[in-house]
């Protein structure tokens, strides 16, 4: 396991009376896509939260690159090249679609922002997502869902992290949008050095792009399978049987 | 602009004649500022033509100086108010800082400039507690503020005696000048430090920062902002500036007078300055030259409207329609603007 | 310069036409209803002289610099003669200055700068000075109380309108040399909460010798206080304060409060309008001469008519009327 | 409660043999009022050790009658804040219903009755005043009432000639006992109103969209919820509440005061016990208890420093110092409280 | 057209230099299931905003059940029958995931609100959509992604509302609560009394659910197809050969 880019191990996570997660164990190798799925609320995004420094797990560790660490807050995530597109895409509604596309990575001609490259950068970034904007000046407030989840991924995807974890990128995107951004994610694992967790609830499009793919059940990863062993009968079967027995419980009791 | 029908779709609104005029007036119109500058260009006119000494050199240096203590403050108000905080101490470190320089100088004997350092110093030390209280213990900006305003002031009535003193002998002259005394010293002053974090505010990354923790603190925190550097610095800036308004003022008065920013009088007027600027109470949005030109704003009503010779029991009425004018001119105008606008 | 514009008006008594003068006053607390009589003095004046009626403008909240701003303000509007309360002993220097230099008489009127130095070149000073008067509430306190606790409410410390007379109070007590402890203890720029406040530090100190105040607010509160306690039965020699709002005459009327003072704030209205007048009538031979005020003790000996008669000239009333008395008048 | 595993492990962490006072200590700690109760009962022991007088009866009339008028002001502000608007006003309005009802009495020979309805009438009248202005010409409250705060103090310093004058014959008696003068009177009438709006908030429609409409101003209208009513509404409950108060230590007092309220003081002793009862300057979220709680750990600290004794100058240290000390236990308090609940 | 329970005529909606909508024309028969689909920025949002009263339109005609409406405002729309599912879902953070439910349709025992009634409808409905939460009494501010879409659209899919608008309502719920409330649309639908529009990108999820397909481009509709007559195949062509178009017209500008 030495090769895995993050492991997780032993990841316990409680909200007050709620556990989130109980135990989670996961790993993924350098250029590595892994595909994590499961229900709402299963606790992916509170996953995806600890791994990138935002959430403090209650137990369990994180390890990158075979070093254990303990992040102090995203900030210190980021310098470990760990960064996300968060399903509530942390956008600033006041700012203009550049100042978000590059937050807290603003390109600086010291003292001063340099604008003018970053709006340049951003106009790129938009044209090779296809995603059709009436300016990069113009508040993100002001912005389509879509739109708006279009500068969440160009922030991160054209970051230059080493692991990236994308929480549901592509739920507002459509076809078109969707397909690119897909295409994106392809042409970095295919330069291998990147190693992403995808959360999408499209399995279609989590077994196009993915490597392996975990479920997340119970605070638990209760099944991990090569994207080239199991079929999207197979992932639907798991989660709707899992909705039976569970419908069934209710039933009885 | 990704998508050229929709380029195509802009330039036809604007149409292909675009005189270079009109695209001045535009760029003004576009900038939030526009509203509160006409509103105080249109006070100016009608005072003007209520009393013709109101744009005389005398009068004019009144108002500046009525203007740039509140403006200066507000600066420090507008960071705060834009980073999610407030801060209500703000007027009694301005009564603070004055005395200061009077204990270094004439108690410690040190020279005006160490007197000078020391006093700002201290002030943005209060800052610091007010910074490290808000986001280190979580106590909401508004009582921690209320509480540091109580015990400064507790600190300047006991070291101060509660009574004026005079200007350091040291101080009168060039300093007392530069640093107030002088009719546009003052306005000066406001001017280059509106104009300096203006571009903080605008173009650099702590001003970006600024309003992406007021904006939205959970997502400014997930994009790894350190939010606490950023509110702390921001008290510090707004209690140094306080420091620096009450010296100020102290030169300007020639007199370090213990109820110098009256209180929360000060604190007040900034904060309404602000807001007429246009700077949100809720965070995420301001402006400081709008903020300067609400304190702009206030200081011709005030003068004006004392000018014109009304007394103290009136000028109130008078002085709260005259707001309530203004501001629904304000709203109405930026409504225009944003109508024609972007 | 304008007064050669105005139109001359048919003069006022045996004056000659003068042009219809405006005068400022400037004031540290333009709506304390210490200042209504001098505001009600003001105006008479005026009406009787046929001038216009002065402004009353300044700082609601002792703040200098609105002080200061404001009498650049008049000084640029250019009128006709300014009177200024000189809260402060440095701060109004320059701005008087600035007036003589461009022609317009200033006189002081309350407040005069510090003891030892008037602060400015006013031509006069026409009142009675806050600190004298402070000295007088202690002095008078100290007939009744040879030794103890004298504690003194004031609203608002550091406040130029009444920090002078809590500092005098508490000299007076200083040079009697007897066995006097003196606590300035702060109330409220709210009465309500002022009133709360007082009646808390009366229940933490029942053996109080004496209990003083040094603004309206607290002064009648100090008297709701001792009446609410029946401290005058406890050990409670003496309390006073100042001004003559009705709860304050209530109280000395009751017994609970010994005496207030009353500093005629009407005439500190009233003369430096004539003053000024003159001034301005005599091409500068008649210059304003300096008037002390005075102050009035009120006790339950004379507290009669005070309580009987509202007036104007205690500011209890806006009418004008004529305050009717007769007998020997008393004397020492 | 969907799913079962959810359900078992909640079960689970509380443990199977939950006796009954544990449950009540567990409920009571889960409301948001706890951690301010606890000061406010902290307080209270630690003044109770430093001055035996402080829980007797005659001072605990005076702790009552600090806290009710702060209190009954902080409801509205509270409904005001939660729904993101703020009143500046209120303070004023307080001390203009005094003379409206003296006015009526005095002059216009109306019964006492009438008096009071036109005084609250009236005052409501300036609280639909404001919300006009803020909801329909989209003025931000924060200006609004500090234009109908010089407007109203203009208004009422002309009427009252700046003068106090004694309580009405007709209304002493029954009236003034019952609304102010007994002591136990305003706390009552406090504690009524809180318990009221209490339910108002958390418990009708109207609360709900207040929280609403200060929570998700966009998302409240895009169900529908029509904002602006809501918050006219809550600015006239705030100006009438204030009215009310007016009226009511006047008759404390015993002398109808143009300084009752001391401008903005009580508006922002309001606003600051809004605060540290948990309330939130950005809006949506508010306890009107805890308000009432806040007012009355303000009242404590000021009523036992002075019993205590401190000195003028002192106090206002010690009282800083005081409150910081308080608050970051508060939050230190409700971070357990969160840590352990819910 | 009489039968139309909606009717758009020529509705054009401009943001300041921005044309979102030019001529939109489009009609829903009562009962029927409407897809309308379009790339991110498209203003399918837009025009949801304006049928359900939130925006005004700058020129055309809403008509409901044959009379032309002027509406007012979200609420006066409701009175009608229109409800809406929003992208940005209009959920209030601050308040319980059963008051969000009733938003502004609380139920009431006058004066108080009924928050036992609706907090046990509350679960019912969850309960239906195969949601699991917490609990109902939980503000919604801690919940994650997909159980917020689930309060929103449970708001009005359980409201009795004649016309529905549901903007994205499946973006972030997972496969099995997506299956689920697919099927309860079905349900409305076979009741035949209510119509419904509905946005979305996954087009299976459109064609599988929809009677009838409009496609929204440049501020028109420029495809209508009853969903029997096109295929997954064709809407994805349609939406590529657009990007393909201006991806060329961008190379050779
Ligand atoms: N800050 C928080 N406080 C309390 N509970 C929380 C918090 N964040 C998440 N939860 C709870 O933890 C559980 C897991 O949430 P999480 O957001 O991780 O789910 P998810 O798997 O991402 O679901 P989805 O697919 O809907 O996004 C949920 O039941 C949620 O209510
Ligand atoms: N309030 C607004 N102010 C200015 N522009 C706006 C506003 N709302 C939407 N727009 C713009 O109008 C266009 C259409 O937006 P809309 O939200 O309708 O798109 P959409 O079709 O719903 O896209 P998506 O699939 O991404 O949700 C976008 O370019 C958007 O930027
Ligand atoms: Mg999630
Ligand atoms: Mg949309």
């Amino acid at each position: 396991m030495t090769g895995d880019a993050l492991r997780v191990v032993g990841v316990a996570k409680r909200f007050g009376a709620l556990t989130a997660l109980r135990d989670v164990n996961l790993h993924v190798a350098k250029g590595e896509v892994l595909g994590l799925i499961g229900d709402n609320g299963a606790g992916k995004s509170t996953l995806m939260k600890i791994i990138c420094g935002f959430h403090r797990p209650d137990a369990g560790q994180i390890v990158v690159d075979g070093t254990e660490v303990v992040l102090r807050s995203v900030d210190h995530a980021r310098s470990l090249g760990i960064d996300t597109v968060y399903q509530d895409l942390a956008l600033v509604n006041e700012l203009s679609v550049y100042h978000n596309m590059f937050l807290n990575r603003e390109l600086v001609r010291w003292p001063l922002l340099n604008n003018r490259a970053m709006r340049r950068r951003a106009e790129e970034h938009l044209r090779d997502m296809g995603v059709n904007l009436p300016d990069v000046t113009v508040e993100v407030a002001k912005l389509s869902g879509g739109q708006r989840q279009a500068i969440a991924v160009a922030r991160s995807v054209y970051s230059d992290a080493r692991i990236l974890l994308l929480d549901e990128p592509l739920a507002a995107m459509g076809a078109k949008e969707g397909t690119l951004i897909l295409d994106l994610i392809r042409d970095l694992k295919e330069r291998g050095e990147v190693s992403i967790i995808i959360i999408a609830h499209n399995y279609a499009q989590v077994l196009d792009v993915c490597d392996r793919v975990n479920l997340l059940q119970h605070g638990e990863i209760t099944f991990d399978k090569r994207a080239t062993d199991t079929s999207l009968e197979e992932l639907t079967e798991l989660v709707v049987a899992e909705y039976r027995t569970s419908r069934n419980r209710r039933r009885h009791a | 602009m990704a998508d050229p029908a929709v380029a195509e779709v802009r330039a036809g609104r604007r149409g292909p004649a675009l005189t270079a005029g009109r695209r001045v007036l535009d760029g003004f119109l576009r900038r939030r500022e526009a509203s509160v500058l006409l509103v105080a260009l249109g006070l100016m006119i009608y005072f003007r033509w209520a009393s013709p000494v109101f744009l005389t050199r005398n009068n004019l240096v009144n108002i500046a100086q009525a203007t740039a203590p509140v403006a200066i403050v507000a600066v420090g108000i507008v960071l705060l108010l834009v980073s999610g905080e407030i801060d209500l101490s703000v007027g009694i470190v301005a009564a603070l800082a004055p005395f200061l320089l009077h204990f270094a100088i004439d108690f410690y004997g040190q020279p005006v400039l160490v007197g000078l350092l020391l006093a700002l110093l201290i002030s943005a030390g209060i800052g610091l507690v007010n910074g490290l209280i808000v986001t280190k213990l979580k106590v909401p900006s508004f009582v921690t503020t209320l509480g540091t305003f109580f015990a400064v002031q507790g600190i300047l009535l006991i070291t101060s005696h509660a009574y004026p003193v005079p200007i350091p002998e040291p101080a009168k002259g060039t300093w007392q000048t530069w640093l107030g005394a002088g009719p546009w010293a003052s306005i000066t002053w406001a001017i280059v430090i509106v104009a300096i974090f203006h571009v903080i505010l605008t173009r650099t990354r702590w001003g970006l920062h600024t309003i992406s923790v007021g904006g939205n603190p959970v997502g400014a925190t997930e994009a790894g902002i350190r939010a606490s550097r950023i509110k702390i610095g921001n008290f510090m800036v707004t209690s140094t500036l306080g420091g620096l308004v009450g010296i100020m003022e102290a030169f300007r008065i020639n007199t370090i007078d213990p109820n110098i920013g009256g209180g929360t009088t000060l604190t007040f007027y900034a904060i309404s300055a602000a807001v007429i600027g246009g700077t949100a109470l809720a965070g995420g949005s301001g402006t400081i030259v709008g903020a300067f030109l609400g304190a702009l704003v206030l200081a011709e009503l005030q003068n004006g409207f004392n000018l014109i010779g009304y007394s103290a029991n009136t000028i109130y009425l008078i002085l709260g329609l005259a707001i309530l004018v203004s501001m629904i001119a304000n709203q109405y105008l930026s409504r225009l603007r944003r109508a024609g606008g972007t | 310069s304008p007064q050669q514009d105005d139109e001359p008006t048919g003069g006022a008594g045996n004056f000659p036409e003068t042009p219809k003068w405006k005068f400022t006053f400037v004031n540290h607390v333009t709506t304390n209803p210490f200042f209504t009589p001098t505001q009600y003095g003001m105006e008479d004046a005026a009406t009787l002289l046929g001038i216009e009626k002065p402004q009353w403008t300044g700082s609601q909240n002792s703040i200098v610099a609105e002080m200061v701003n404001a009498t650049n303000t008049a000084i640029s509007a250019k009128v006709d003669g300014i009177a200024i309360a000189v809260v402060d002993q440095n701060a109004f220097r320059g701005p008087v200055d600035q007036a003589l230099d461009a022609g317009i008489p200033v006189v002081s009127y309350n407040a005069d700068g510090a003891r030892a130095d008037t602060g400015t070149n006013r031509l006069a000073y026409i009142g009675q000075g806050l600190y004298e008067s402070g000295y007088a509430l202690g002095q008078r306190a100290l007939q009744q109380v040879e030794s103890g606790e004298v504690v003194g409410f004031i609203a608002t410390p550091g406040a130029l309108n009444i920090q002078p007379r809590i500092d005098g109070a508490q000299q007076a007590i200083k040079d009697s040399g007897k066995a006097v402890t003196f606590t300035a203890v702060a109330t409220n720029a709210d009465v309500t909460r002022g009133l709360s406040i007082i009646d808390a530090y009366a229940q933490g100190h029942q053996n109080l010798a004496g209990m003083l105040a040094v603004d309206a607010g607290s002064t009648s509160s100090v008297g709701q206080t001792v009446k609410k306690y029946d401290m005058r039965a406890k050990s409670l020699k003496v309390a006073g304060g100042f001004d003559l709002i009705p709860e304050t005459l209530t109280g000395i009327q009751e017994g609970s409060l010994d005496y207030t003072i009353d500093q005629q704030p009407y005439l500190q209205g009233f003369l430096p309008v004539v003053y000024l007048y003159l001034y301005k009538l005599s091409g500068g031979l008649m210059a304003p001469s300096e008037t002390n005020t005075g102050l009035l003790f009120v006790t339950k000996e004379n507290v009669a008519p005070y309580q009987s008669t509202k007036t104007r000239y205690q500011g209890s009333a806006t009418d004008q009327v004529l305050v009717p008395r007769s007998g020997p008048i008393p004397h020492g």
